[in-house]
């Protein structure tokens, strides 16, 4: 059987993890397989979740988080025969496939959603924690925001410094106030179940706001822009259905193949007129064609427009 | 053999027995006490009065035995019963929450409603019937913390008069009052039995017995021993049949054989945290061989005084010991450096200073000289098995009941305990021994040993400053007495030339022969 | 005339209050639809059956050890030292920079090192809310609380601004270098022919531990200082009357908890993740308090607590891993772990000493 | 800064400040009473779930506010259960019933609706309306003072006014009651409240009752009020600083008002600016983020000074041992 291990912040986080988690059910599904899965409680764990797995025979083993990188280093030499799938991280490993998603390429097309649904040219972003990654969905969405409305400002707020940061809607509640009486009117949250909140705060004050990694459109319909959906979901479907025999390496998840994206469904259609359709549609070919570039935060740990 | 044989006891306690866990603290006692008297119960540190007390009071409740009210079998389950029943307790330790006014700890409990207003309103007007009626002045908006021993126990007595108590029981009111206001607490009682009341009294104090009270238990280990008409026994022999043995009441010494000047004290000047001055300049000096007792209404600057010279409080002025200055900044001293200076201070409150009641006894025995060479091995390890050594001898020497140097000190009894800090100061040695308080809450067998100790140090031409709110004590000890009033000493006198009433005019701060 | 016996006061009442505790637990296993005599069996198994699982239990015990004697040692100053995740977290940057800062040759010279970082840093954390309550009286539980933020934020400013690696996704420091490397117990036993497994993360920290509960037991019994914080810690006027300072003593007793709070780093830093990472203390600072409160502040206790809480870490993982039993449900187990051995122990105690008590009467 | 904007930063205190005044409340009575509670926390975190829970399943907040303090009376019973009847200790008890709270909270939710211990978001009558005030709209216009009635004062939910009440309600039943007066009593000497015949037991059990209510409603109003629905964890730490509040204002009722205020001004001070730039550089985020506890260390000394607790705190009544 495959095997799936989820980051600390457990499989129903409502965003990263639980899309993750969904691929993995969306397989078992429909193929009536099983798998293992196992919520991390401690760092201890990472290592030691994945030699248990391999041990036991689970193969392939996914993992979700650029945090397994040093077990996986160090585990996967041991299990030639196992493969292993990690999500977020490059591990360079004869018997690791590495997914990595581009998403400051998805960011940047809801930074620009934002810009266009914003009629005070002020928008906010609103962070869990202060870690690189976050970064480089704050970095996409300036840039987005700013490609299409130069004069734009965008607000950023981080919600803690400790992994409670993950778990405080009523933070994050605050902070969208607060970025709404600086004249924010299109939020975006990347910040796990803090975004909740942050959702939340946005119908409630009658702004908009944006969604992150799974599509969470519906859960304010009429009142979420979009979701900047991150496909772990699928990442996670196509590990478990090549099985054992999947093909290892590097593998890059943006726009070109619909690894990364914005959600259009019924419940942001009223939202999305057809000017604001072709903007995305227009940034994403050239996102794609190579025309537009965005700047990977990660790449050199900054961001030319922040 | 008719009327007043016929008209029932106000108490009458049948076979009440107590264990408190292992410790048998009542066995089987027996007991009526008439209307309208006062009933005085003797016995050694840990006899079972306290205990038997607070059976009658609802306080703990009894294994067996049963207690008759007026001649009425009541259970009295809690206080509250026990209060319905008109019984009324001034505990040892007082019942008093130390941040109330004594409006609000009189009322409480007692209250008339669920809103405070009426109820406090209610209780100053009785409070200035009853205080002028009984001559308990106090004032009802002080805090408790601010009052003064004496002026707390009246607030206890207080609060059982409101609650309209027929029976009120004391026990050892006296231990913390200075002569005038045991007198004064006396007058009160016996006020209060013309009236009808019934009065239980529990004292360490012979004198007491006799003056007060009109018959007299003796209680030892936990059974009551005998029930005598006062005025058919005599201090003697109650003494007798209290410990078991013949007791000396009288402290028995030699006459003092003063040599040089080992504490010289001049202007002493000491400003509390509050910044209110507790001493106000004061001299004295105290030779080898002789011993100077301080007598005082508690809370003239005695304690001030003590801690002063036991390192741990600051002061001005000059205090030299063998002819060499003391820092009195705090900034070089403290308890420690003092000692090693040789001053020994068996401290006013055991509970507080001298004992950690939940440490050991041997633990005990170091406190205070814990960097002594011989209680350790070396820079860092201590050398407990010569400090258990020390304190089984020391044990022994002092005759602490149970020898037991593994015992915490809170399972000592109040002599027990008070003969641990003696004996830990008095081997020192010192040239100096500050003494407060040392027979407080002592039983008298206990307070005989005390005594004896403290004159055979002094006998060895050590320099002794006693401090103590009984004049008896001071009286009998000291060869020569300070008396201080508000922070200054309003004169010395010799025990021989002096009395108890001009020593009680000089602590209330008239001085008539100061001209 | 006799009490309890010894034996029932230390051994018989807690394994009757773990038993509730355990069969309390198996109701909520069973209620959620799950094999309770299954999920014991899974814990017991995974946790002491093999030397993989005793080798995580005792992982997690030695980081329990650290900081349960931290909040121990304040315990017995009468200090309240809820900061034990922060200055276990400073400690941690103390390890972490003491490892980088030198391409050390050999672990002999690594440990000595990082455990006097660990221990500065931990230590000096702790200083500014000893020196609070010191001086100006500032209540311990509040500063500590509030540095227990101020190290998250310390730290997670460091680890993403100053000390992460270029390029790396994860806010953590790059790895030790490989002299830093702490022996395991695979390659401590293997000269004894004993074969250890050789991926249980549990290092020679734990005779670090091991160490540190004796010198415990030291200090504060055999000391002349441990002496001075007993009796601070028992009566303040008394310890004034006997010549111990009280602004030393909370001084002193405070750098120590914070220490020992710190040198947990070398077990979790070091000695596993080899690398700073964020959050590494995982709450371990607080499970400390649950520990020090039911081993009495004394090191037996302090040991078997830590080792009930490292075989309740390694059971609930081994249960998660097998049983697909929620995490949470494990977070559950530990509190009424504590609840019933630590705060209800009185409800089988006093029936028990009445037992023992007629007993005894009967033979007397 | 203009005056909107000062008033947009208190209006945001006194949301943030509500939960803790409430835990702060709660903790007071628990307290003076000599029970002493770190469990406010799980107590918070167990309403916010049970309210949440059944206002999503009901559709009506009032019944969720019911669960919650059902919920959280529940703990408090249970710690009264451990510290009181059992004369347990009461710090262990606390910790344990974080403990409890935390994994029940999850493991209940996920049986329940399978969303990994999260709630259902709440809609419509599940949460407590923001209420309007009277005349609030008409007077917004009105410059200072309108604009405080309309935007600080008026626009808060229910629970937030109940949180202010119970400021001087507390203090009259703490100061100008028998119940109040019993209850300082038996905080400061049980001994003293035993020998006036007062039940200490039944004294401080309806004392961690209250604790358990005021929690209870601290607890809704963070998933019922603020946000609309349980996240698990979501008290995230509120509890320990209304603990430290509670400390802060040295166990008295105006003073708790007081310090969570404070604690809620400097949130909102920090969720407002995140980054300032003095002189040309930028302060991190992260040291905004630790502002507030890094004043709270500073002004601890400079302007509260020694607490001391009620004197009988923390220890269980013993008369007999
Ligand atoms: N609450 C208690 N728990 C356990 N043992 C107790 C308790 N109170 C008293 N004892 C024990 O019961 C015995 C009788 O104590 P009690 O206080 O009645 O003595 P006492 O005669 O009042 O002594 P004292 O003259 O010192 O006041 C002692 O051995 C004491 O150790
Ligand atoms: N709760 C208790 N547990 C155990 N022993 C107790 C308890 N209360 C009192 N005792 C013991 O009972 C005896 C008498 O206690 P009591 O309270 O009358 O104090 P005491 O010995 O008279 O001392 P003092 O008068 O100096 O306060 C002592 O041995 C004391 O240690
Ligand atoms: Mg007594
Ligand atoms: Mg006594």
């Amino acid at each position: 059987d495959p095997a799936i291990i989820f980051d600390l912040g457990g499989k129903f986080d409502k965003s990263f993890n639980e899309a993750a988690f969904n691929g993995a059910t969306k397989w078992a599904e429909e193929t009536g397989g099983s798998f293992r899965e196992i919520e991390l409680q401690s760092e201890a764990q990472r290592e030691q979740a994945l030699r248990r797995f391999a041990e036991n025979g689970n193969n392939p083993i996914v993992m979700a988080g650029f945090a397994f990188a040093s077990a996986l280093e160090a585990v996967a030499p041991d299990f030639p025969d196992t493969k292993f799938v990690i999500i977020d991280m490059v591990v360079d490993q004869p018997n690791v496939r590495s997914v990595v998603f581009n998403e400051h390429e998805g960011s940047y097309l809801v930074g620009v959603m934002a810009a266009k649904a914003s009629k005070t040219g002020t928008v906010g972003f609103i962070g869990g924690m202060d870690i690189p990654l976050i970064s480089k969905f704050a970095c996409g969405y300036v840039q987005g925001v700013k490609a299409t409305n130069p004069d734009a400002t965008v607000i950023q707020n981080m919600t803690g410094t400790t992994p409670a940061a993950w778990n405080d809607p009523v933070k994050g509640g605050e902070l969208t106030k607060a970025q709404i009486s600086q004249g924010a009117d299109v939020v975006y949250a990347a910040a796990g179940g803090t975004g909740l909140g942050v959702l939340q705060t946005a119908a409630d004050e009658g702004i908009l706001s944006i969604g992150v990694d799974s599509n969470q459109n519906y859960l304010h319909p009429g009142k979420v822009l979009t979701s900047m959906l991150k496909r772990v979901d699928v990442a996670v479907y196509n590990a478990f259905k090549d099985g054992e025999d999947l093909e290892t390496g590097f593998s890059v998840l943006g726009l070109a193949n619909d690894g990364v994206g914005v959600a259009m469904d019924e419940h942001n259609a009223s939202l999305v007129d057809d000017e604001m359709k072709a903007a995305v549609e227009a940034a994403k070919a050239g996102i794609i064609s190579g025309e537009i570039k965005v700047h990977d935060y990660m790449s050199d740990e900054s961001c030319p427009v922040m | 053999m008719g009327r007043q044989e016929t008209a029932a006891p106000a108490i009458e306690l049948r076979g009440i027995s107590k264990a408190f866990g292992p410790v048998q603290a009542n066995k089987d006692i027996s007991i009526k006490v008439a209307k309208g008297t006062i009933h005085g119960i003797i016995g050694e540190n840990g006899a079972g009065k306290s205990t038997l007390m607070s059976i009658l009071y609802g306080f703990y409740k009894a294994d067996s035995g049963e207690i008759l009210i007026n001649g009425i079998p009541t259970a009295i389950p809690d206080s509250q019963a026990a209060i319905s029943a008109g019984i009324g307790m001034v505990f040892q330790h007082f019942k008093l929450v130390e941040n109330f006014t004594v409006l609000e700890n009189i009322v409480l409990g007692a209250e008339d409603g669920s809103l405070l207003k009426p109820s406090l309103a209610k209780a100053r007007k009785l409070l200035k019937q009853l205080s002028e009626e009984y001559e308990l002045r106090v004032d009802p908006d002080a805090r408790i913390e601010n009052l003064s021993v004496g002026h707390q126990q009246r607030v206890e007595i207080l609060k059982a008069l409101y609650r309209k108590a027929d029976i009120l029981i004391l026990d050892e009111p006296t231990g913390v009052l200075t002569p005038d206001e045991a007198d004064h607490l006396f007058r009160i009682l016996k006020g209060l039995k013309d009236e009808g009341k019934t009065i239980i009294l529990i004292t360490h104090k012979l004198r007491e017995i006799m003056e007060v009270t009109d018959t007299v238990s003796v209680m030892r280990r936990g059974e009551m021993t005998a029930t005598v008409k006062t005025s058919e026994t005599s201090p003697e022999d109650l003494a007798e049949r209290m410990v078991g043995r013949k007791v000396l009441l009288r402290v028995d010494k030699k006459p003092a054989n003063p040599g040089r000047n080992v504490l010289e004290i001049k202007n002493l000047r000491v400003v509390d945290d509050k910044g209110v001055e507790r001493v106000k300049g004061i001299d004295l000096t105290v030779r080898a061989g002789e011993i100077v007792g301080i007598a005082g209404v508690a809370g003239n600057g005695q304690s001030e005084l003590l801690e002063v010279l036991g390192g741990y409080a600051k002061a001005t002025g000059s205090v030299k010991l063998n002819g060499v200055e003391l820092d009195l900044t705090g900034k070089h001293s403290d308890g420690k450096s003092r000692r090693e200076k040789g001053i020994a201070h068996v401290p006013e409150d055991r509970h507080s200073e001298g004992l950690i009641l939940d440490f050991q006894a041997w633990e005990n025995v170091a406190f205070g000289y814990q960097d002594d060479p011989r209680y350790n091995r070396n820079a860092i390890l201590m050398d407990n098995a010569a400090i258990l050594k020390d304190t089984q001898e020391k044990m022994e020497r002092f005759d602490v009941r149970p020898p037991n140097p593994r015992l915490a000190a809170k399972s000592f009894s109040g002599g027990n305990q008070q003969k641990i800090v003696l004996a830990r100061e008095i081997e020192r040695n010192p040239d100096l021994l500050l003494v407060g308080q040392p027979t407080r809450g002592v039983d008298i067998g206990a307070i005989e040993f005390i005594h004896q100790q403290i004159v055979a140090l002094r006998d060895q031409g050590k320099a002794i400053l006693l401090v103590s709110v009984e004049l008896e004590e001071i009286l009998g000890l000291a060869d020569r007495i300070a008396v201080m009033f508000d922070g200054h000493i309003m004169g010395e006198r010799l025990p021989h030339q002096t009395n108890e009433k001009e020593l009680g005019l000089l602590m209330a701060g008239v001085n008539e022969g100061a001209a | 005339m006799k009490k309890m016996p010894k034996w029932a006061d230390v051994l018989l009442i807690p394994a009757i209050n773990l038993s509730l505790a355990f069969l309390i637990s198996g109701l909520v296993i069973w209620a959620i639809g799950k094999d309770p005599w299954v999920a014991i069996k899974t814990m017991v198994q995974g946790s002491f059956g093999d030397s993989r699982g005793l080798g995580y239990t005792l992982y997690y015990t030695t980081n329990f050890i650290f900081t349960g004697l931290a909040v121990a040692v304040a315990s017995h100053a009468r200090l309240f030292n809820i900061g034990g995740e922060g200055q276990a977290t400073v400690g941690g940057l103390g390890v972490a920079l003491v490892c980088l800062a030198v391409p050390w040759p050999h672990w002999t010279l690594a440990l000595p090192a990082a455990i006097l970082g660990g221990a500065l840093f931990g230590a000096a954390w702790a200083a500014i809310p000893a020196y609070l309550q010191a001086k100006r009286g500032s209540h311990i539980v509040i500063t500590t609380i509030m540095f227990n933020f101020i190290a998250a934020a310390l730290l997670g400013y460091l680890l993403v601004n100053v000390l992460k690696e270029p390029g790396n996704m994860a806010a953590e420091t790059r790895s030790f270098p490989p002299g830093a490397h702490l022996p395991t117990f695979h390659e401590m036993l293997a000269p004894f022919g004993i074969d250890f497994n050789k991926n249980a993360p549990a290092n020679i920290s734990f005779l670090v531990a091991l160490l540190c509960l004796i010198g415990f037991y030291v200090l504060i019994w055999k000391t002349r200082l441990g002496y001075a914080i007993r009796a601070f810690g028992q009566s303040e006027s008394a310890a004034v009357y006997a010549g111990i300072s009280p602004v030393k003593i909370t001084i002193i007793a405070m750098l120590i908890s914070g220490g020992l709070a710190g040198l947990m780093a070398i077990n979790n830093v070091m000695g596993e993740a080899e690398r700073l990472i964020l959050n590494s203390v995982e709450g371990a600072g607080f499970i400390g308090i649950a520990v020090a409160l039911m081993g009495r502040n004394h090191p037996v206790g302090v040991f078997l607590a830590a080792l009930l809480f490292g075989f309740l870490y390694q059971g609930g993982a081994e249960l998660a891993l097998w049983e697909s039993i929620p995490r949470e449900l494990i977070v559950v187990i530990q509190g009424l772990v504590i609840l019933l051995t630590g705060a209800l122990d009185n409800m089988v105690r006093a029936p028990l000493e009445k037992l023992f008590l007629s007993f005894g009467k009967g033979e007397a | 800064m203009d005056f909107l904007t000062i008033i947009q930063i208190l209006d945001s205190t006194v949301r943030l400040a509500t939960p803790l005044l409430l835990a702060c409340l709660a903790g007071l009575f628990s307290e003076r009473s000599g029970v002493f509670d770190i469990g406010l926390e799980g107590k918070m975190l167990a309403a916010a779930f049970l309210s949440a829970a059944v206002a999503a399943v009901t559709g009506n907040a009032w019944l969720g506010l019911c669960a919650g303090i059902f919920a959280s009376v529940l703990m408090a019973l249970l710690h009264g259960l451990a510290s009181i009847t059992f004369r347990g200790d009461q710090l262990i008890s606390g910790v344990a019933i974080n403990f409890l709270a935390a994994g029940l909270t999850v493991v209940i939710g996920q049986s329940w609706f399978a969303l990994g211990g999260r709630t259902p978001s709440l809609i419509g009558g599940g949460r407590f309306p923001d209420i309007t005030l009277p005349f609030a709209d008409a007077l917004a216009e009105v410059p200072v003072i309108g604009q405080i009635y309309s935007e600080l004062i008026s626009g808060h939910s229910i629970l937030v006014y109940v949180a202010m009440a119970a400021v001087p309600l507390t203090w009259w039943v703490l100061y100008r009651t028998r119940f109040g007066l019993r209850l300082r009593a038996v905080g400061e000497n049980p001994g003293a409240v035993d020998t006036a015949g007062i039940s200490v037991v039944r004294l401080r059990y309806t004392a961690v009752i209250i604790c358990g209510v005021l929690c209870g409603i601290a607890g809704s109003y963070l998933s019922t009020g603020l946000a609309a629905g349980f996240v698990k964890d979501m008290t995230a730490g509120r509890g320990f600083i209304a603990l430290a509040a509670l400390i802060f204002a040295k166990w008295r009722p105006w003073q708790a008002l007081g310090a969570c205020l404070l604690f809620g001004l400097l949130e909102a001070i920090g969720n407002r600016y995140q980054n300032i730039d003095i002189l040309g550089a930028t302060l991190p985020v992260q040291f905004m983020q630790a502002l507030p506890y890094m004043l709270t260390v500073v002004i601890l000394p400079g302007f509260v000074g020694k607490a001391i607790p009620p004197r009988a705190g923390g220890e269980a009544y013993v008369k007999e041992r």
